[in-house]
């Protein structure tokens, strides 16, 4: 069976060795914080200024000067640091950050990125920090469904959407399958509900496994 | 030059010059300078270029700003936003100019200013349509493009404390932009909720030292 | 990935292997981590390149390591001392190779390695023999000089008080090169004077953020 | 009478704002300090990474690590900060710094300044933060005496010592005289037991008053 939004997480938050520095970026990706075991040692970075982060604020915690990327209140947690935007982003730039973790529109068998701008030429476009993250992380995990609404697929020969990065993936988890881009091409690592022949066929991308 | 504690905001903002190039601290609310804004205007400066991370919310701040249409252009990293109507507005409208920055070549391209850095090779932006008609490079077997400085006329920021040397410190992610900023204008106003006397901040917390701040009012 | 807590200076350089380059904080004794740097004396790996604002003084510290033959080349701005006879002798004798680069671009190039940055134009040395042979570009009527990141494979630095995170704190001037240090090299090294339980520094006082310290050491 | 060392810190002092950010060199530079009237608000910078430095430490109030940019110990006054050698330079730099007063070898007649290094090819070099120095404030002071001990003018037509900058110095006091260094050439300011016309023949640089 395909995998829920949840379990796409819950097996991202799997992959993330003890103690690494994280950033988990907008939507989707934020999901992967609620599945870090107990005792993870997984240090949370936000763009806007802090390492440490911690869970949502609930209630009174919230505090109008301590949110995260979405701008949504959070708290800290022992050991936390705060710091400013030229210090975050070099932070994250100086590939610092163990693993960062996205959403896309597509992403591209070599690994270019596709998730600030849809391309429709009446959208207010907005960047953010998505092109800073996409290129900053030693390992740069999307999470996306394998295929869009109207069926297309989103792991494509190359991307169709205005790009975000060049050849910064290295894995993407999807509700059908996780791949492994690497310099000989896609690697399926898992299924979901899919067989590798099926997947081989409906995507345009060569497999291997 | 020491800085400056004002009595109010109208005379933390005085003198802004119509043209001029303002940089507003915050990312969201956090370590907005609202008061500043809402003195800017009264005061009455316009065709200014705005630096901040958003290009204003609802219809207060940055965004009452705009809908004076006292902002000739905005440089900014996400101006699109679920209540970024007036500037949705005005961007839709070709009434307002927008260049587009990624976050960090944002918080760089200033800090590049306040650090006397002629231009620096960014990673950030290779490949896409940020980086279209600007210098590449290859170094040490990695794609760079060549950015240049963001410098303000004025810096707006939000901070927590200051002292009356025009030390400040900040409060939790509302630091953001502020420290980078008041490095990069030639005049930094800040806006804090306290201002103490010169030795009650401990020097190895300050965050942004008094030479860069020439005013300072609490609100 | 999170810091270990070392039990001895042996353990903490551990590892460090020929041909390396250690970048070595401190500015005269300030902030100098004199136990790592007799720790990495006994540890043997040699044919270093040593990146430090000095090149040693007396017969101690880097002025010994440089004394056994184990440093290659100094990157430095100012090895010449009253007390720096080893690498004068070494310099005179053509037996040790040295960069001189000027403070500023020094701490700049090393900013550039920790920040992603490919390069930058910098001001500081231009027309003199210092930027001979070095690309330059005139931007908005001054002229610059094209710095490249310097980057360590080790770095010793030298701090106030650690958490078990690694967090940092500084004390006084002796802060100097450590925090830049820290961002510059693959592995980060700190002595200090006292390791505090995680939640004990006031997150808002952080100099260097636990992300870029691997190994730390009370001495 | 020419003045002595004393007297041309003095004349330095007098000349720099109230309220101004200022690094004084190392060496005679230094002795500007005890001429700063009280309540000058006159903040000293040192590049080893402090604003607002307190006089030499006695006794004491030595502290290892409480230095200046000639590693002597000093002291700290209320309102100073710490800061990284980074920002400390990108202080200098970024022209943040009102005055900087500098010792100096040769100053030419348009500003060139040559002050760390002989050009002696068995000197061994050393710069420190001299070139950063000499580009970073916005005001540049020079103090030296205005010829060497083998009688040679040290304002030159050009200077024949290693560069540490290129049309950075803004006045350069001397015991003799002191000179603004403008766009349209060498202006005499004061002199001190030498005539105008003496100094120019003196010199070789077109002089003007």
């Amino acid at each position: 069976m395909s995998l829920s939004k949840q379990e796409m997480a819950a097996l991202v938050a799997r992959d993330i060795p003890h103690g690494a520095y994280v950033n988990l970026g907008i939507g989707q990706p934020t999901l992967v914080a609620d599945h870090l075991p107990e005792g993870s040692g997984v240090v949370l970075h936000t763009e806007n200024g802090m390492l440490n982060m911690g869970p949502a604020a609930q209630g009174d915690e919230a505090d109008q000067d301590l949110t995260n990327a979405g701008k949504q209140p959070v708290t800290e947690l022992p050991g936390s640091s705060y710091f400013d935007s030229a210090a975050s982003f070099a932070m994250m730039r100086g590939g610092h950050l163990d693993v960062c973790v996205l959403g896309a529109f597509q992403v591209s068998a070599s690994g270019d990125l596709a998730n600030w701008h849809t391309g429709d030429p009446d959208a207010i476009p907005a960047v953010g920090g998505a092109m800073d993250l996409a290129i900053g992380a030693k390992s740069v995990f999307v999470m996306m469904t394998l295929f869009a609404k109207d069926g297309s697929p989103k792991l494509v020969p190359a991307c169709t959407y205005p790009l975000t990065g060049v050849g910064c993936v290295d894995r993407v988890y999807t509700d059908l399958a996780t791949f492994d881009l690497t310099a000989d091409g896609v690697v399926v690592r898992e299924t979901f509900g899919i067989s590798y022949d099926e997947l081989a066929e409906r995507l345009d991308v060569p497999l291997s496994r | 030059m020491s800085a400056t504690i004002c009595a109010t905001a109208e005379e933390a903002v005085a003198g802004i010059e119509d043209g001029s190039t303002v940089l507003v601290g915050g990312f969201g609310l956090a370590g907005m300078p609202v008061q500043l804004i809402d003195a800017l205007i009264d005061q009455g400066a316009t065709d200014l270029t705005v630096v901040s991370n958003n290009a204003g919310n609802g219809d207060t701040g940055l965004a009452a700003l705009l809908a004076r249409g006292r902002v000739r252009k905005v440089i900014c990293s996400f101006p699109r936003q679920h209540d970024s109507w007036v500037f949705d507005g005005l961007y839709r409208d070709g009434r307002i100019e927008l260049e587009l920055v990624p976050q960090g070549n944002l918080a760089e391209r200033m800090r590049a200013a306040g650090a006397g850095i002629g231009a620096f090779f960014s990673p950030t932006g290779v490949g896409t349509p940020l980086a279209e008609g600007k210098e590449t490079r290859e170094i040490d077997g990695r794609t760079y493009v060549l950015e240049h400085p963001i410098k303000g006329d004025v810096a707006l920021i939000g901070a927590h404390r200051a002292d009356r040397m025009g030390n400040l410190v900040y409060r939790r992610t509302a630091r953001n932009f502020g420290p980078v900023m008041a490095t990069a204008a030639t005049t930094v106003v800040a806006q804090v909720t306290e201002v103490v006397d010169v030795g009650d901040l401990d020097p190895e917390t300050v965050v942004t030292p008094s030479i860069f701040v020439d005013r300072v009012v609490r609100v």
